[in-house]
């Protein structure tokens, strides 16, 4: 697997071995003649080749993430740590960030989608912060043939088995079907937590003397490299060079995540700083944590807890090992350290000090085996400005916007609720606990997960969402739509929202038309955080997702945190009762370019995408707050995929309600994905005050019934069945087409 | 009344059960570490809490059953002290052997988190005393190794005795005769594997735990008095 | 050193779930020759020569820990290894 | 109709937590012998003779579903039972 350990500096120049790892001639020759001024020896180079890719210098995305809009008097911590901080007030703060898994669980999909779980909830505990929630953002292929369906099954099953382990609730997530991402799965994880502003940790090994700790999971031969892997187009010929595939310890974990906030709570005079290991493990948290501080480092490898015996120095330093974490501690404090572990029974020792200077120095059988200025590997790692080129499929769009015909309304309606995106997801979400921690206020199934805040009367929402399609049909807009979709999702669920975190699944940005969508949907995402107030503060990148040649939909997905002020505040989705008045906030236009009904009946989507404003989007948005921060909504949901018409069946669902409405909407507008809307019930002693507050915003539709019977008098047709029918529709689409 | 949680490794629904009882119930609970508490005498009743104990990874309650506080654990058991599984903790206590039968993979494969409907079958004991005969009532369960398995003479003898306290109204798991509680002969040892504690505000969804922990409170209470 | 080979089966009596689940998985993916699965754990200890005989000691693992006696049964192999 | 029993393990390099658990576990029980325990998982089929060999057929099975390639490798044994 990892063959000719033993090559001399000039044996790798001549070989070309650099170039398996992922590091171009031209960085190699940077590295040899500026960096160093000699060749790399072979561990030096791989020490490199972990550090400058993608994934760890975010060399091709640097100049885009640029454009992200960070700052907000609500961040405490913007991008660059482990994760971004948010002030919620009383002294706490929230923590949050995402992390893609697409490659390792395209190619193991339980121990892909388990690791990423674990690897995402690392970076929230690093920051001091103790884990509260998770979701899980997930694209795959139409769920028809065998190996989609045994990729959705273990994917699922990997992320329940590491959160459900650990004691963490999964409550909220997407899942999204379309060929588009048959070969290139995606799986993002998100996690949260929160923490007092006091506890708040930094990766930093500061102070010449002090040490530098390994404690959790040994070292072995696991997805060593990693990071250059997961930075680089999968095809089939690079499949058999793959080092081990990385299996996740949830037990060793939980250990490891109560012992490390014991020593942030407990021991907070002594402990320096700590920092996962997770990409590039050992080299990229200790070179980080020192380059951060300005220190140098010296590490002893023959102290690295293995698991394997005769690694070699590249191999300890790339593995990528899961439940480990580097800590920095005071000099003379080793011991105090090493109790708190000790009684979780979990490995801890000193395996080097920060030293004078900002040389990064490994030692291995007595021998000097790397020795590099410690910025180089952790900064100075090349930035590309990628040609930016807009995609043929852009240039050649249609302006022509598709008018779906419907003959029968009913009939549309019965298939569109079995299409597997707009399908019910619960036979997938019930396979995780998402009532752990005892927090869990609204569970999965409602349009955002809802936490409350023990001991105070505020709550968090958060989601996850991104239309792909959209940002296909124009990347630009698309990526405003992400955020729009995340922020309605938060406000219907009675909440401010706070900030955002996202993955940006893209193609090979080599690729002029492919960086273009990242390019594109990145200034979009910008232009709306800035104006819903939304800083990112975090993050990750994930390029490369092609196969083939062919890229997925350009994927951004946004990870959204909210504050709830008042409990009272919360809102769900569904009706309450019978005889309350149903609204459509906002207005219904002939949307169909990009939606699922497009997709449904034509298979595909195209043209040109419908149009957007962010302005009316913000306007219904606070509006429709203000009538929740009032008392006067019985339920709210935002309407996205599948139109109108699905956000009002999802409604009906929960509480097996009917309705009676009449509109003058055609029985095709009820399927329009026109954005900024949402479907409110108000009691009818609220419904004055409602209407007043609302103006011409929203228009009444109808009431709530107990009747089993979903009816809806449009211009044209009338949508009518039993709702226990849609319902049954809705929920047993998916577990069988999954079958 | 004072209530001992017993914390192993890889437990996760422990401070759960601390907080149901101490903010919800206002009694006192103490979480005490499983690996080194070796007497639970200063307590009156032990809850052994969900989670992933070991982390599951032999079977589930396999490796925990060996923890030094089970001594402690069986020693109140004997003494006619109530010791309460819930999840984890009633595998825990069916491989320890203070409850018979054991709990297997549940028939469909996955783990399941979902709210239950229950029906508590006996009433007339101290876990159950608060409820209403046969109520139906809706508890939450969250596991993936809840099916509940026994021989049929046992069957037959958790019958006979009463010892079956919630039934599953629609099994979700694949139990022998719907089974999500039982008790011992004594009446002493609880174990069951929705989970009560995740289940005492409104806020959360259901208030219908708050009646085990009110049942036990009382019968407790009771018997100070009459000392 | 010896080698033990551990294999910890279901009882005859009892339903395996799992066994159940990926007979049920074998037959959807077409093999309809198979007639039944049983899934059990399959064990492989490396142990030092101590003052008890192996098999002794094997006996007590299996019947405290690696097995449940309740529902499984067990049975196991030793073989001698090399010293190396 | 044969009986095929099928051992999976973890291929080298690869992390057993199920394992380690157990060697911990067996050692807290003063089994201080047990120098390493790997825990896999064990498959009794039984299949009745179809038209392609039986080997085949198992390694494939193998293969597709009882065991993860990636991770795992496998071992099989096939006997010829009596027809009862
Ligand atoms: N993979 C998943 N994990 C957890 N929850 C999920 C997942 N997929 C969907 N859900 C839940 O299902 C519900 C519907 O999801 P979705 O259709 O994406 O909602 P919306 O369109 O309002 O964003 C939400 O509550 C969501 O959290
Ligand atoms: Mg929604």
């Amino acid at each position: 697997m990892l063959k000719n350990q033993t090559l001399s500096a000039n044996e790798l120049r001549d070989q070309k071995v650099y170039r398996d790892w992922g590091l171009t001639d031209d960085e190699y020759q940077l590295i040899s003649e500026k960096v160093l001024g000699r060749l790399p020896n072979y561990t030096e180079a791989g020490l490199f080749s972990g550090m400058w890719s993608e994934h760890c210098s975010y060399k091709n995305s640097k100049p885009v993430l640029k454009k992200f809009w960070t700052q907000g008097e609500q961040v405490l911590e913007g991008p660059g740590e482990g994760a971004g901080i948010i002030d919620i007030g009383d002294g706490q703060a929230v923590v949050f960030k995402a992390e893609s898994h697409n490659h390792p669980s395209a190619v193991e999909p339980y121990e892909g989608a388990a690791t990423g779980v674990g690897g995402i909830i690392r970076d929230i505990f690093s920051m001091g912060a103790r884990p509260i929630a998770l979701l899980d953002s997930l694209r795959f292929g139409e769920p028809d043939d065998a190996h989609t369906k045994y990729l959705i099954s273990q994917v699922v099953a990997g992320i329940g088995g590491y959160g459900n382990c650990i004691g963490i609730p999964t409550v909220g997530g997407d899942t999204v079907f379309d060929a588009s991402y048959q070969k290139n799965p995606l799986v993002n994880a998100m996690c949260v937590g929160i923490l007092d502003q006091a506890d708040i940790q930094k990766g930093q090994a500061t102070g010449i003397g002090n040490s530098v700790i390994y404690v959790g999971a040994k070292t072995g031969r696991d997805g060593i490299n990693g990071a250059s892997f997961a930075s680089a187009e999968f095809n089939d010929a690079k499949a058999t060079q793959r080092s081990a595939v990385q299996v996740g310890d949830p037990f060793m974990e939980k250990l490891l995540m109560e012992a490390c906030l014991e020593v942030i709570h407990e021991h907070r005079d002594v402990l320096i700083g700590i920092q996962d290991m997770g990409a590039a493990g050992l080299v990229s948290s200790s070179a980080e944590m020192a380059s951060k501080a300005g220190s140098g480092l010296e590490l002893n490898l023959d102290l690295v807890p293995q698991r394997e015996s005769g690694m070699t120095p590249f191999e300890l330093m790339l593995s990528e090992s899961q439940e480990r974490m580097l800590l920095c501690v005071k000099a003379g404090a080793e011991a105090e350290i090493y109790a708190v572990f000790e009684k979780y029974g979990l490995d801890a020792v000193k395996i080097g000090e920060v030293t004078e200077g900002h040389q990064y120095q490994l030692f291995h059988h007595g021998q000097l085996v790397a020795d590099v200025p410690v910025d180089a590997l952790a900064t100075k790692a090349p930035v590309y400005q990628r040609d930016k080129k807009r995609p043929s499929r852009l240039t050649k769009q249609s302006h022509h916007q598709f008018m779906p015909r419907l003959v029968d309304a009913t009939g549309t309606l019965k298939k569109m609720l079995q299409q597997p995106t707009i399908a019910s997801k619960k036979s997938l979400y019930e396979t995780y606990d998402s009532q752990v921690q005892t927090n869990t206020v609204v569970k999965p199934g409602s349009d955002a997960g809802v936490i409350r805040i023990r001991h105070t009367d505020k709550a968090l929402a958060m989601t996850t969402d991104v239309n792909g399609r959209y940002l296909y049909l124009n990347p630009r807009i698309g990526g405003e739509i992400a955020v729009a979709e995340a922020a309605r999702n938060i406000i219907a669920s009675g909440g401010v929202p706070l900030g955002i975190t996202d993955c940006l699944n893209y193609g090979n940005p080599e690729k002029p038309e492919q960086f273009y969508d990242l390019d594109e949907s990145a200034q979009g995402i910008a232009r709306a955080c800035q104006l819903f107030n939304t800083p990112v503060i975090s993050g990750n990148v994930s390029l490369n997702n092609e196969s083939n040649g062919e890229a997925i939909y350009p994927t951004p997905m946004i990870g959204m945190v909210g504050l709830i002020k008042h409990q009272r505040d919360i809102t769900t989705q569904d009706f309450k009762q019978a005889g309350d008045g149903v609204y459509v906030l906002g207005t219904t236009g002939a949307d169909f370019n990009g939606s699922e009904i497009q997709k449904m009946l034509t298979g595909q989507v195209s043209g040109e995408l419908f149009d957007f404003d962010l302005v009316t989007e913000h306007q219904n948005q606070r509006l429709l707050l203000r009538a929740i921060q009032k008392g006067l909504v019985a339920s709210a949901h935002d309407v996205s995929e599948g139109g109108l018409i699905v956000a009002i069946a999802e409604s009906c669902f929960d509480h097996d309600l009917g309705v009676t409405l009449t509109s003058d909407l055609s029985a095709t507008d009820f399927f329009a994905e026109t954005q900024s809307r949402f479907v409110v019930s108000v009691k009818p002693a609220q419904q004055v005050a409602f209407e007043e507050l609302m103006g011409t915003a929203a228009t009444y539709l109808g009431q709530t019934t107990t009747d089993d019977r979903l009816w809806i008098k449009t211009a044209d047709q009338a949508f009518d069945l039993p709702v226990s029918f849609a319902k049954q529709l809705w929920e047993e689409a998916l577990p069988c087409r999954l079958k | 009344m004072k209530f001992a949680v017993p914390v192993f490794p890889g437990s996760n629904c422990d401070h759960d059960m601390v907080n149901a009882l101490r903010d919800v119930l206002q009694v006192e609970a103490d979480l005490v570490p499983a690996a080194t508490t070796t007497t639970l005498d200063q307590y009156d009743a032990v809850i052994l809490p969900g989670g992933f104990s070991y982390g599951d990874y032999l079977r589930s309650g396999a490796i925990a059953r060996f923890a030094p506080v089970m001594t402690a654990i069986k020693a109140m058991a004997a003494a006619g002290k109530p010791v309460v599984g819930i999840c984890n903790g009633f595998q825990i206590l069916t491989e320890a052997g203070l409850l018979p039968g054991a709990l297997q993979a549940n028939r469909r494969g996955q783990f399941i988190c979902q709210t239950s409907e229950l029906i508590v079958k006996n009433t007339s004991t101290q876990f159950t005393s608060a409820y209403e005969p046969d109520a139906h009532i809706q508890l939450p369960i969250a596991h993936g190794e809840g099916n509940y398995y026994c021989d049929d003479d046992t069957l037959a003898e958790l019958r006979a005795n009463h010892q079956i306290l919630f039934e599953y109204a629609a099994n979700p798991n694949g139990s022998v005769a719907n089974i999500a509680g039982i008790m011992n002969r004594q009446g002493n040892v609880l174990g069951m594997m929705p989970h009560p504690e995740r289940a005492v505000e409104a806020l959360l969804g259901s208030t219908d735990g708050l009646g085990l922990f009110q049942s036990l409170i009382a019968r407790q209470t009771q018997e100070v008095a009459h000392a | 050193m010896y080698l033990v080979k551990v294999y910890v089966t279901y009882k005859d009596s009892i339903l395996d779930p799992k066994g159940e689940a990926v007979n049920d998985a074998l037959h959807r993916l077409g093999y309809e020759n198979v007639q039944s699965v049983e899934l059990g754990k399959y064990f492989e200890l490396k142990l030092a020569a101590g003052e008890r005989p192996v098999a002794t000691e094997v006996d007590e693992m299996c019947d405290q820990l690696l097995a449940n006696v309740n529902m499984e049964t067990y049975r196991y192999e030793i073989t001698e290894m090399e010293a190396l």
